[in-house]
């Protein structure tokens, strides 16, 4: 098992990459060329597009910094990630509702998968699920999106083996609701009134919803760990829930859990990528001041436009 | 428990007795009026100018010679209804509708019953909920099919069809479009395989070809309209140099914009210092993360004042439909007098 | 393992990674939005097993003779109702445009069942749920809201200039200040808190969750995080 | 059992029951006497009715209806006055919608408004509805190349590319405004990603949008959003402009937005007091338990 999981790991994912790029370079030149016979004419702009040459940059650069941050925490180089409280108390909580024998509610947002935040909840809700599997604690998941219930049976099952409790994995247990947001809602207000789980997880895309879960939460006394990206919803949820992710804590949330030296690089690189931005707003910002402050300056000028262009500007 | 139940029922008979008040007074309450349009089509055939045969639709009047006909109904407000009977008491060009006043009745039913879940759970939230969701997963699966299935998928794989069916206006799709919709069509049914017996597992295979798919879209979409965007947008001159009315810099508000852009940049860095995860928040982080929390604790605040707006909003919307369409209480769009 | 771990995770690989390169070629730039049509046609499909998942959850029910069987009755009647006068347009009358397509009407307006069930029975349900955040909003103004420390207290005040500031009681109550103090009026207050604080907090939060998206996805993109697929550490 | 320590376990129904009273009492008010509360427009108001008001007769405006009846109570106001002020201005209006019920939702403002108060507008010619198309960004990634590809018929079923309004429309650009009345997702954030940002500054746009979505908005405004009505109150600001403008004694439907500042003003000043009672039973508690 160890080997096949390392072999995983090497060069195989680089592979697969690479396979990516040449099928879409390829298809793009084919394309390319068709419309040139379609249309007659010469190719006259090159088949990339420059405009988004900047983007690509940003991507390249963040894609390489993970790798570097990655294969050092590989090196034996693991990095300090400081102390997010919200996460911490995930095991705490479900020791909770496995002292109370009351099950664990865990919502991974009322999106679908096309959503990265809902690919971010279910990850977590395969970590939870680990979790309770060893504690003994019931999960129980209703969604409102059938590949949405899909991926978690299939994230929950791969966790409940990982933990040695393959029987511990219950399918219907993560059930599918209604599509509908409101529907949805009644629906999980209704059942925990019933059946009052003692932990409630909001892991995912949130809307309207976001109060209405955490104040029936909070009127049963479970303990509410929130995470999500809307922006909208944090305020209700960092009010109304004792421990909130905010934003990209949300997404950093999983590597957090994980505790693998891998995933923890990647927090690293995500950092470099915030510095990175940083650096390039305090010079942006310098540099247009000063030209307002001396206009005659036209290096200033051209600097400016330079360090927005690498913005995309 | 039963106490609960003696109040539910108190509460009820009280309502009621209210109701029937209110129906033997004035204009009586929650009734839903109709007039009806007889509609009929015949078939024309004429040639077009190249002399091929063309087939059109042509709208006959009342007591025609007609391929097609039908019935639609429209609701009209209870004030025209008031009229046509003041006019002649026997007319029926606008009728009282059974099942829009039983609607409407129904619909009033289902309001109060999920605003009785504020007071506790009980037997008619369970109802309206049990509703509720029987009723929004199938509508959200027909929707699913006509709107998505009929017109996406079933218009690229099998456009006779449709064009016979659905949509003769239909035109054909491009290859791309076909590609797509029949890849959908495979992934799906791989989907789909979950439900046989045996190698459900072939079902991960479409979900890891959404999960990659979005992961690549993603980041395109939000490195380049959030990361670079807002980055770009921050990249701004902190100084402010405000033209007043006759030319010359207008001081003050020079002043107030450069402050403003001074703290939004402070605000933007000192934020992102709190996100960072790999930097404990101690000596010049921990401050200056702290300010950053105070910035997103003002951000939250402007947000949580203005939901609160909306939710209200909705709440009146909800009140409205109580007092003006069922119980004809209050009538603000002159729609009975 | 083949067939269950390491053909999906070359399968994600494979396709994000030729989406991520398409949006950088210009003949290939539509791929992307041909993808969303393609998702939405899979979950249309997949909404089968949705619908499966539905039915047996409730069919257990009332075969168990669970407490409140009953509901599940009434979910599986109006499920069924439901989706059998809408799939099979029934009622429906033909649109005006093309009457000989025997299917081409619209089943929006309430004299059809499906249409009628809509308006009546959906719409009061999903939005009196909508509208019973009034009642939570203010249970949570009352019990959440407190002045604990700075940064709660900082919600708190602006919460409140918006709230004042966003009705006729922030023109009573600040109006009277003269016009050199006009900044000070609760309106004018609660517009500068939005476009300096509030744009301020929202850019980080924003760029910083661009750079969760961009580190999630690569997690999955590089295969550093296999999780999604069930099980990364084992 | 001291007052205090009743408060301090204050069953949330009294809550509730004080805010049902401070919504219903003031609807009722204002339904049976027939008045509004006064209003004061703010800037943002002002420039939404500028920016319609400065675009020459005749111009298309591309009106996206990104909402459901969830959220009309907010945003059905807002999309009733913005296509009141694009007919009377004569401008063209296309609708569109990218959310499953926003269709109807253009179909009902357009029977509101355009049918019933400007009737020698002609469907297909000054105005057309194109109903909903699924794919949220992704339509609006088509429509910023081939706009008729994104939306190919009308509701009538009509093929989009012979209708006489958009004859001359090759994408989006072609379109001098972009008002865009949304609920949330998609709506006027990814407008302005997606299209107005790409369109180099040949879209403007007018957002309005529900309150949970207008803090998000500020960022964009007033630089790639020309004009920004947020919530209800946005609405009522907006509204009272424009029937000063159009004189005369406006129909009941276009006071709905102020009408419903009545029940907004009481439910305001309630979450104030509670907030502010809350907070007072914290700090007499906490100064019971030093003592």
């Amino acid at each position: 098992m160890d080997r096949a999981h390392h072999r995983l790991r090497s060069p195989w994912p680089w592979a697969a990459i690479l396979v990516g790029c040449v099928i879409g370079w390829g298809q793009g030149q084919r394309a390319h060329a068709d419309a040139g016979v379609v249309a007659g004419t010469a190719a006259a702009e090159s088949i990339l597009n420059e405009h988004r040459l900047p983007l690509a940059a940003w991507i390249v650069g963040i894609g390489a910094a993970t790798t570097i941050f990655v294969w050092r925490a590989r090196r034996g180089r693991p990095p300090t990630i400081r102390r997010i409280a919200a996460l911490e108390a995930v095991d705490e909580a479900i020791g909770r509702a496995t002292e109370m024998g009351r099950p664990v509610l865990f919502i991974p947002g009322i999106q679908d998968m096309d959503n990265i935040q809902t690919v971010a909840g279910v990850t977590m809700l395969g970590r939870v699920a680990k979790t309770a599997a060893e504690y003994d604690a019931a999960v129980e998941a209703p969604v409102c999106r059938s590949l949405v219930m899909e991926a978690a049976r299939e994230a929950v099952q791969a966790s409940c083996l990982a933990a040695g409790r393959a029987d511990a994995y219950q399918p219907d247990r993560i059930h599918y609701v209604t599509d509908e947001q409101f529907g949805y809602v009644a629906y999980v207000g209704g059942k925990m009134m019933r059946e009052k789980p003692a932990a409630c997880f909001y892991m995912g895309c949130f809307f309207a919803e976001s109060l209405i879960f955490s104040e029936n939460g909070n009127s049963i006394g479970a303990i509410q760990i929130a995470g999500t990206a809307e922006s909208s919803q944090l305020p209700f949820f960092v009010a109304a829930c004792d421990y909130t992710l905010i934003g990209e804590e949300f997404f950093a949330a999983s590597a957090y859990l994980s505790g693998e030296p891998d995933q923890l690089g990647t927090l690293q690189a995500q950092d470099s990528g915030k510095v990175a931005v940083m650096s390039f707003i305090v010079i942006g910002a310098v540099v247009a001041t000063a030209g307002v402050l001396m206009p005659s300056a036209a290096w200033l000028g051209e600097l400016g436009a330079l360090l927005r262009k690498a913005m995309g500007g | 428990m039963n106490r609960q139940r003696l109040t539910w029922i108190v509460i009820g008979v009280v309502f009621a007795g209210l109701l029937v008040v209110r129906g033997m007074t004035g204009q009586g309450l929650g009734r839903v009026y109709v007039q009806h349009e007889d509609v009929a089509y015949a078939k024309v055939e004429t040639k077009s100018a190249q002399g091929a045969p063309t087939v059109a639709w042509k709208r006959v009047a009342e007591g025609g010679v007609a391929d097609v006909r039908w019935q639609e109904w429209s609701a009209v407000p209870p004030k025209a209804w008031f009229e046509a009977q003041a006019k002649d008491p026997r007319q029926s060009a606008i009728t009282l509708s059974w099942p829009r006043t039983i609607g409407l009745w129904l619909a009033a039913f289902f309001t109060l019953a999920i605003f009785s879940f504020l007071w506790a759970d009980n037997v008619f939230y369970k109802f309206a909920e049990a509703t509720v969701v029987g009723v929004s997963a199938a509508y959200w699966m027909v929707i699913g099919f006509w709107d998505t299935l009929v017109p996406k998928l079933f218009a690229a794989l099998v456009p006779a069809v449709v064009q016979a069916h659905v949509q003769p206006s239909l035109r054909p799709v491009d290859d791309v479009q076909w590609w797509s919709m029949a890849l959908a069509l495979v992934l799906g049914g791989m989907m789909l395989w979950r439900l046989a017996p045996r190698g459900g597992w072939i079902g991960a295979w479409p979900l890891a070809f959404i999960v990659g798919v979005t992961a690549g879209l993603k980041i395109v979409s939000h490195v380049e309209s959030d990361l670079m965007a807002q980055g770009l947008a921050t990249m701004e001159s902190v100084v402010a140099v405000v033209p007043g009315a006759d030319g010359a810099t207008d001081v003050g508000a020079s002043v107030w914009g450069t402050l403003a852009n001074l703290l939004v940049v402070v605000g933007v860095l000192s934020a992102l210092t709190y996100f960072l995860f790999s930097v404990e928040h101690k000596g010049l982080v921990g401050g200056t993360a702290r300010v950053g929390v105070w910035y997103l604790m003002i951000t939250f605040g402007a947000a949580f004042g203005f939901t609160v707006m909306g939710r209200i909003a909705l709440l009146a919307a909800r009140f409205e439909f109580l007092f003006d369409d069922w119980l004809w209480l209050i009538d603000p769009n002159h729609l009975r007098a | 393992m083949v067939l269950t771990r390491l053909i999906p995770l070359w399968i994600a690989i494979v396709s994000g990674v030729a989406i991520l390169v398409s949006a950088f070629i210009r003949p290939m730039e539509s791929w992307g939005e041909n993808f969303t049509d393609t998702f939405n046609v899979i979950a249309a499909i997949a909404s089968v097993l949705g619908a499966g998942s539905l039915l047996k959850a409730n069919l257990a029910k009332v075969s168990r003779r669970d407490a409140g069987w009953g509901f599940a009755l009434v979910v599986l009647g109006t499920f069924l109702i439901t989706l059998v006068v809408g799939l099979g347009k029934i009622g429906v009358h033909p649109s005006h445009d093309f009457p000989q397509a025997d299917f081409g009407g619209k089943q929006e307006s309430a004299d059809t069942p499906f249409g009628w069930i809509y308006e009546f029975a959906m719409v009061p349900l999903t939005s009196t749920m909508f509208a019973l955040l009034a009642f939570y909003v203010a249970s949570a103004a009352f019990r959440a809201f407190r002045a604990k420390n700075l940064e709660a207290s900082l919600l708190l005040g602006t919460a409140f200039v918006i709230l004042l500031g966003r009705t006729f009681a922030g023109v009573v109550l600040t109006g009277w200040l003269p016009d050199w103090a006009s900044g000070l009026r609760l309106e004018n207050l609660s517009v500068y808190v939005m476009q300096v604080f509030n744009t301020a907090g929202n850019r980080a939060i924003i760029i910083g969750i661009a750079l969760g998206v961009a580190a999630t996805s690569l997690r999955i993109l590089l295969g550093v995080d296999r999780s999604w697929l069930g099980g990364g550490e084992r | 059992m001291s007052l205090l320590a009743r408060l301090q376990s204050l069953d949330r129904r009294w809550i509730f029951l004080l805010m049902a009273i401070a919504v219903a009492g003031p609807i009722l008010w204002s339904g049976l006497t027939g008045k509004t509360p006064p209003e004061q427009p703010t800037d943002a108001a002002r420039r939404v009715l500028k920016v319609i008001d400065d675009l020459p007769e005749g111009s298309r405006v591309l009106f996206a209806f990104d909402y459901d009846p969830a959220s009309a109570g907010e945003l059905q106001p807002m999309a009733t006055s913005l296509m009141r002020q694009c007919a009377a201005r004569k401008l063209r209006i296309v609708c569109i919608a990218l959310w499953p019920l926003g269709g109807n939702m253009a179909q009902e403002t357009i029977a509101h408004v355009i049918r019933a108060d400007f009737p020698s507008l002609r469907e297909g010619v000054d105005f057309v509805n194109l109903g909903f198309q699924a794919g949220n960004e992704g339509v609006m990634k088509v429509v910023l190349t081939d706009f008729t590809k994104a939306f190919p018929k009308d509701t009538r079923g009509q093929a989009a590319a012979d209708l006489p309004i958009l004859q001359g429309v090759r994408t989006v650009r072609d379109f001098p405004l972009l008002v865009n009345v949304s609920a949330g997702y998609p709506g006027s954030k990814e407008w302005v990603q997606y299209v107005v940002s790409a369109s180099e500054g040949s879209v403007k746009m007018i957002a309005g949008c529900t309150g949970v979505q207008t803090p998000q908005m500020y960022p964009y405004y007033p630089g790639q959003l020309a004009g920004l009505l947020g919530a209800i109150k946005g609405a009522a600001e907006y509204e009272n402009l424009l029937n000063g403008v159009m004189g005369g004694d406006p129909a009941p439907k276009y006071l709905e937005a102020q009408r419903r500042m009545a029940p907004q003003l009481f439910g305001h000043l309630l979450l104030v007091g509670l907030i502010v009672v809350g907070n007072l039973i914290q700090f007499m508690g906490r100064r019971g338990t030093r003592a």
